[in-house]
């Protein structure tokens, strides 16, 4: 928290919100957002300023709601498959993962061994992607762009990557419930090591430029701070978390998929400031190329990948309702799925991790901060809008 | 030019003067805005129109907003694999300065909305992309609620490029074509917006419910 | 803040002397990855327009459309899957569902325009750059969305079958019927190759829904011997079925027959519809095999009065007596008889007409006649000795079986023959402890039998002589009697005609045997038609010639059938009785006395 | 489940499910519901809140909300359901145990109709603006009528059936079911 100045030229904070009187002339209302270049993704923010400090702060998200939920209700369990990646554009196989598993839950379905430690790699490989694009911006949003081109650039390669195995750039659609749909390409595991090498020695760059850089360390070192007692108040999960010393992985606490076979410690930090929290997702990025690498020695060789379906086309699911979570880059992604016994799912929920860092949080955070650092912070709480309105 | 629109032929746009109502605005409000609706600007002759539209062609700043998940391969681009700024292409923050919209697939009412102001305050002569699916025929959105179907209904589009999500290459070669048409003469758009502002202007009115700008944003 | 984060930055610097990133012709130089889904594909001539593609996309970007130069046939629809690029999103489920796998997806990515409209096409029907890609998204191996075999039917093993009567087939359980109904894709290409038009995948939809009422009543709106048809139909359903194209049709033959099996005949009436009140109307129904059923049923539905002659003992014609008990067991003809008969139509056993009854009176007394007498001269062999003791027809045997006597075969039997017929008596002669020949003209593959037949009959331990012509028929030594036969070359005839076997000259072979079983065919027998109203209507090489309501030169007398029908099988009769019942209808409502 | 007996002797809640080893549902009625979500945030150890959303059974004629919490120290989580009838429907807020939940509340609001009163910010707009039907996410609301009538999909459009268009084509005349 920032400390209350003495003799402020603040508003009164009453639970939390400013008291101010807009008429009187000494604030001033702006609008970041949804056309402006320090917003991530579609969404703004409501500004109130006094001087070019941030006084009052509000969220407004919905430029990306589809309407999935409904969505997902007219459609049949297989139809839904292509749909749910769409949620998050940017990291879009854990909805692919999330929902097979709900599904494969309530319907009974064992998948083979095989098609779990595929996921688990593709789910890795989707979460390194993801901090490549994240830490681009994180860098933008301080004014180093250079660090932008080449982590997007490694994520372009990564992409390729995805390309070759699933056939699609962004939208997977790979992970289905029953397994998933193709084994790797001959060679792909080499290239997929190779890319690992260069990503890693770009990533020591990154640390040389960015965490070592005296500039982002005087902007980002107290920026946005996340006290412990504020994780479960305000339902924070994740790497923004784990940077306040909470140590909270899914892949640990309830492992998922393989995660119990593999061999890997949670990263936590010292401060949740937005200094902290990057240092934590490159920590947890140079993790996540170790996990793919030991997948890539431990998983079976051979075997099956998918599960024989029940003819999709009528595929009815038992009554019944699950929730699934996993750990993504952002903290908790989860799916609750209600199926009432006929072919398409009654409800899906989605739990995105951005849909309480990015509004409750970030309207809690932005408070008191400068109008220069809005993009900075919102970045290093690592929100992406799609997933919070749906 | 004329499906389904009489329902809609008792929104009133003009004034008896001609100029616009700005109806949604808060009376205080109207006297800072603009009423009046968009000229047809007529291009020079000859060789003069022609080198306008190499040099606009050939300088293509994009609008950097992120409409939708298309936005997602407009990084890439930006980056130094792609590099787009070979092909005179660039983004830019603020709509006074760019000339090419590039709307990145769905548009949900909330953004279309934006888009519509955006594309407004853009200067003449401005191009539209379409990319993928959505803004086709709705796309895998196709029928929910919020997102728009056809987006050649509320702005005229110069380009759609096939794909959900198209790939960056397949964005450059729709930059190319556009350039194309450019110096073809035949990005006239701005210029079509103008002429049917009245058709443009009902068709968004009628999604877009609360509507509390001006109703020609410049 | 230390030095460090002073210098630390500007130690990057090295990347400037690293080769660039950049791609200087990204567009020219990057292809789609061998699977990447890009544009459709479409091998139009292994398309069968089924609709499953449209039925699982989740976007509506498909549609069925006609395409020049495709028309609909026996297992074509003749529609072809058009795709709205303003909807598609790539994801390919077309692709891994397409029962025939002629969807395919290339590696092309690249499509700009300027007109909207342009962004919807028949993928392989209308020409495009990617049409031959080789690269581009195909169904992995180890992946499918749809089952390619059908679930087992239990059946009696070869050694025990052969040794009773006990039907064979032993019908699926629950569990069975609803996993090979889930293999359905319902696209409904089956219906039109039915004669009787059943609507399948609504039958097939009840066994999902284990609605058995329902199934039953669907089955019934085109076929009221289901029980028997569920058994023995010629299921020509099968043939086209789109899964046929993956792996194995659907048993749609035996998901009929679980329908029927699960319901007692005493709950038909509450579930089917009754009769409509008696209109008044009279009509003759001669014959009471599927033909004569299926017309008095549905006629009986409409309320016209009907009485059936028939000149055996128990109704059902040659699914009684041409079938063996094995295949078809009595109790499950006398339960679709018995329906019939419940709904008030009046079967008359054990009277021939011509013999017992005049025709003319029969013509003179009702408002229509419908006959549907069916097939019952068997063609002789005509060769040497065909009149000796010992040389039967295939019919008479499974006849005889029928009314319970046993037959005089002897320990060796050969058949000729190679339809169905030639199978039942072989495999029926098999069950009298005889070793059986069976010897056919032609080749295997040209056996006019079902294909099972042919398989179970060998399994039985049947030989199977093939390109085998009968030359004469003599007296044996050890045995009754001795067959000579000579060898057949398949001789080509050209397109469009099936090779004809000739015989080899001076290729001759002896089989000594007890019997000679021919079943080389029927014909019909048309003397109980009186002369003065047989002279009405037209013969055409034995068969009687009739219009699409199977009415014939007479327009009083409709006829159906294996008399005039050239598919001679139960369900093309049943199919016959329905339309002739409709054609009766019609005429008696529309029918003005001149 | 040591949470449930417990808490059953204080509160009317049914129905206990196992649907994991660390995944329970229970019913809670609307009087109790937030009583019960206070003690197990506060006794038990469910501090996390996970979501909280509403399922729409509308044949019959019940929302149920559905709060999802998690216990830290074990691992699990618990689903607490609350059935409320559709018409007018309102609950008691939970802002005041979590202040994310008013989030989840204005959104339940927009997308079902359900009341929160003093839930900060519940009648802002969370994802649509200038919504004039009825709330879409209930099952009474058919989103493809409304998208067709709204949006103006592309016209052109004609499929067939392949049943049917093999019918006109090979036996057009022929007995069909009556």
């Amino acid at each position: 928290m920032v400390k209350e100045k003495e003799n402020s030229k603040f508003p009164p904070l009453v639970d939390g919100k400013s008291q101010y009187d807009l008429t009187s002339g000494k604030y001033l209302r702006v609008w970041q957002g949804p056309q402006h270049p320090g917003i991530t993704g579609n969404m703004s923010l409501e500004l109130t300023i006094c001087g070019d400090e941030i006084i009052d702060c509000k969220t407004h998200v919905g430029y990306l709601h589809r309407g999935f939920e409904k969505l997902m209700e007219r459609r049949k369990y297989i139809q839904c498959f292509p749909v749910v990646c769409r949620i998050c554009v940017p990291e879009p196989d854990f909805n692919e993962y999330l929902f097979a598993a709900c599904t494969e839950e309530l319907a009974g379905i064992q998948i083979p061994e095989r098609a779990e430690w595929i996921r688990t790699l593709n789910l890795e490989m989707a979460r390194l992607t993801s901090f490549l694009m994240w830490i681009g911006g994180q860098a933008g949003s301080f004014g180093m762009g250079t660090i932008g081109q080449w982590t997007v650039t490694l994520r372009d390669y990564m992409l390729d990557l995805f390309e070759e195995l699933t056939g699609g750039r962004i939208y997977h659609m790979y992970m289905l419930p029953g397994g998933v749909r193709a084994d790797f390409p001959p060679g792909w595991i080499n290239k997929l090591l190779d890319t690992l090498k260069t990503v890693e020695k770009t990533l020591d760059d990154v640390e040389l430029a960015m965490m070592h850089n005296a500039v982002f360390k005087m902007r980002a070192k107290g920026l946005g701070i996340i006290t412990p007692d504020m994780v479960d108040k305000y339902g924070i999960t994740g790497p923004n978390a784990r940077a306040a010393g909470v140590a909270r992985d899914i892949r640990k606490d309830s492992p998922y998929l393989v995660y119990d076979k593999l061999d890997f410690e949670i990263v936590t930090g010292t401060k949740s400031d937005a200094y902290g929290r990057c240092e934590v997702r490159i920590k947890e990025m140079y993790q996540s190329i170790d996990l793919i690498r030991q997948i890539v020695e431990k998983m079976p060789k051979e075997g099956p990948f998918f599960t024989k379906l029940p003819n999709v086309l009528h595929w009815r699911i038992p009554a019944g309702h699950t929730y699934k979570r996993a750990e993504c880059t952002r903290g908790e992604y989860g799916f609750y799925v209600q199926s009432d016994g006929s072919d398409k799912p009654r409800r899906t929920y989605v739990r995105g991790p951005s849909y309480t860092h990015a509004v409750a949080l970030m309207e809690h955070l932005a408070i008191r901060t400068n109008i220069a650092d809005t993009a900075g912070l919102m970045v290093s709480l690592h929100t992406y809008p799609p997933e919070i309105e749906r | 030019m004329s499906d389904n629109m009489n329902d809609m032929d008792q929104i009133q746009l003009f004034n008896d003067q001609g100029r616009l109502l700005n109806a949604g605005l808060p009376d205080e409000e109207k006297a800072l805005f603009c009423d009046a609706a968009p000229q047809v600007d007529a291009p020079y002759r000859g060789i003069w129109e022609k080198f306008l539209n190499w040099a606009r062609s050939e300088s293509l700043w994009i609008l950097g907003f992120g409409t939708g998940c298309g936005a997602i391969e407009l990084r890439p681009l930006m980056t130094s694999r792609y590099d787009m700024y070979q092909y005179g292409v660039q983004p830019r923050p603020t709509p006074r300065q760019a000339g090419l919209f590039i709307i990145g697939g769905y548009a949900s009412v909330k953004t279309m909305k934006r888009i519509v102001r955006s594309y407004e305050q853009m200067q003449g002569p401005k191009f539209v992309l379409g990319l993928g699916s959505c803004t086709v025929n709705g796309g895998m959105y196709w029928d929910s609620y919020n997102t728009i179907n056809r987006l050649d209904h509320y702005i005229p589009v110069d380009v759609y490029i096939a794909g959900c999500m198209p790939r960056p290459e397949a964005l450059l070669a729709g930059i190319n074509e556009l350039k194309k048409l450019i110096k073809e003469g035949k990005g006239e758009n701005a210029n079509k917006y103008a002429e049917n502002f009245e058709w443009y202007k009902r068709n968004q009115k009628k999604i877009i419910k609360d509507w509390n700008m001006p109703d020609y944003n410049w | 803040m230390s030095l460090k984060d002073i210098i630390a930055p500007f130690s990057v610097w090295k990347r400037a002397l690293e080769k660039p990133y950049t791609n200087r012709k990204p567009i020219e130089t990057r292809p789609g990855a061998d699977r990447y889904r890009g544009f459709h594909q479409n091998a139009i001539d292994q398309c069968i327009g089924c609709g499953t593609c449209e039925e699982i996309c989740q976007n509506n970007a498909i549609d069925l459309v006609p395409l020049e130069g495709k028309t609909s046939s026996h297992g074509d629809s003749g529609l072809r899957p058009k795709i709205d690029y303003g909807r598609c999103c790539w994801c390919a489920l077309c692709v891994d569902i397409c029962p025939t796998g002629s969807l395919g997806m290339s590696n092309e990515y690249i499509w700009i325009t300027t007109d909207p409209e342009d962004f919807r096409f028949i993928p392989g029907g209308e020409s495009k750059p990617w049409d031959d890609r080789a690269e581009g998204y195909r169904r992995a191996e180890g992946y499918d969305l749809l089952e390619a075999e059908r679930v087992e039917m239990p059946m009696l093993s070869f050694e025990e079958s052969q040794k009773s009567f006990i039907e064979m087939v032993q019908g699926y359980s629950k569990e069975q019927a609803m996993e090979e109904a889930d293999r359905c894709v319902a696209c409904g290409i089956c219906i039109a190759t039915c004669p009787a038009h059943m609507d399948v995948p609504a039958y097939i939809e009840a066994i999902r829904n284990d609605d058995m009422g329902e199934g039953l009543k669907i089955v019934y709106n085109a076929n009221p011997l289901p029980a028997s048809c569920g058994r023995v139909c010629s299921h020509a359903c099968e043939y086209v079925c789109a899964m046929k194209h993956k792996g194995e049709a659907i048993s749609i033959r035996w998901l009929k027959r679980y329908i029927i099996d699960q319901i007692y005949l005493g709950d038909y009436k509450e579930i089917l519809k009754s009769a409509d009140e008696s209109n008044g109307k009279k009509i003759a129904v001669i014959g009471s095999g599927p033909g004569g059923l299926s017309a008095a049923y549905y006629l009986r539905l409409l309320g016209y009065e009907i009485t059936v002659f028939d000149a055996n003992e128990k109704a059902g014609g040659m699914l009684r007596y041409g079938i063996p008990e094995y295949r078809l067991p009595y109790e499950q003809v006398d339960k679709d008889v018995e329906y019939i008969r419940q709904l008030g139509v009046t079967i008359n056993q054990d009277l021939k007409i011509g013999v017992d009854r005049d025709f003319k009176s029969l013509y003179d007394e009702y408002d229509a006649i419908f006959f549907s007498t069916g097939l019952k001269d068997p063609y002789g062999l005509e060769i040497a000795g065909e009149d000796l003791p010992g040389v039967q027809s295939g019919l008479d045997i499974l006849d005889e079986v029928t009314k319970g006597k046993t037959p005089d075969i002897g320990k060796s039997v050969v058949v000729v023959g190679g339809g169905n017929v030639a199978m039942d008596a072989a495999r029926t002669s098999r069950r009298y402890g005889a070793e059986v020949t069976i010897l056919y003209r032609r080749r295997e593959v040209d056996m006019p039998a079902d294909e099972e037949e042919i398989h179970e009959s060998q399994g039985e331990g049947c030989k199977l002589v093939t390109q085998a012509i009968p030359l004469r028929v003599e007296k044996g030594d050890s045995t009754r009697l001795k067959l000579f036969f000579g060898m057949a070359e398949m001789v080509d005839q050209g397109e469009g005609q099936r090779p004809k076997p000739v015989l080899i000259e001076g290729s001759e072979e002896v089989i000594e045997c007890d019997s000679v079983i021919t079943a080389i065919g029927q014909e019909a027998d048309y003397s109980f038609i009186p002369e003065e109203i047989g002279k009405n209507l037209v013969f055409n090489r034995g068969m009687v010639q009739i219009n699409e309501f199977r009415q014939t030169g007479d327009s009083k007398i409709f006829a159906g059938g294996d008399i005039a029908n050239r598919k001679r099988d139960a369900i093309s009769a049943i199919a016959d009785g329905h339309s002739a019942a409709k054609g009766i209808d019609i005429y008696l409502t529309n029918f003005k006395e001149k | 489940m040591t949470e449930f007996n417990e808490l059953s002797r204080q509160f009317q809640i049914s129905d206990l499910k196992e649907q994991r080893a660390d995944l329970h549902f229970f019913h809670a009625s609307k009087e109790h519901a937030v009583a019960v979500l206070t003690s197990l945030k506060e006794k038990y150890g469910y501090t996390h809140l996970v979501f909280f959303t509403v399922v729409d059974h509308l044949e019959k004629n019940e929302f149920h909300l559905t709060y999802m919490l998690h216990n830290y120290e074990k691992h699990h989580d618990m689903g607490v359901v609350v059935k409320i009838a559709r018409e007018n429907v309102q609950m008691e807020s939970i802002h005041h145990l979590w202040p994310a939940a008013a989030t989840y509340q204005q959104e339940i609001r927009e997308m079902y109709g359900v009341e929160f009163p003093g839930s900060p910010g519940l009648y802002e707009n969370f994802a649509l603006e200038g919504w004039e039907d009825i709330p879409p996410m209930r099952r009474d609301f058919d989103t493809k009528e409304y998208s067709d009538k709204t949006y103006y999909p592309r016209p052109g459009r004609e499929s067939h059936d392949p049943r049917e268009y093999m019918k006109e084509n090979l036996y057009p005349g022929e007995a069909e079911t009556w």
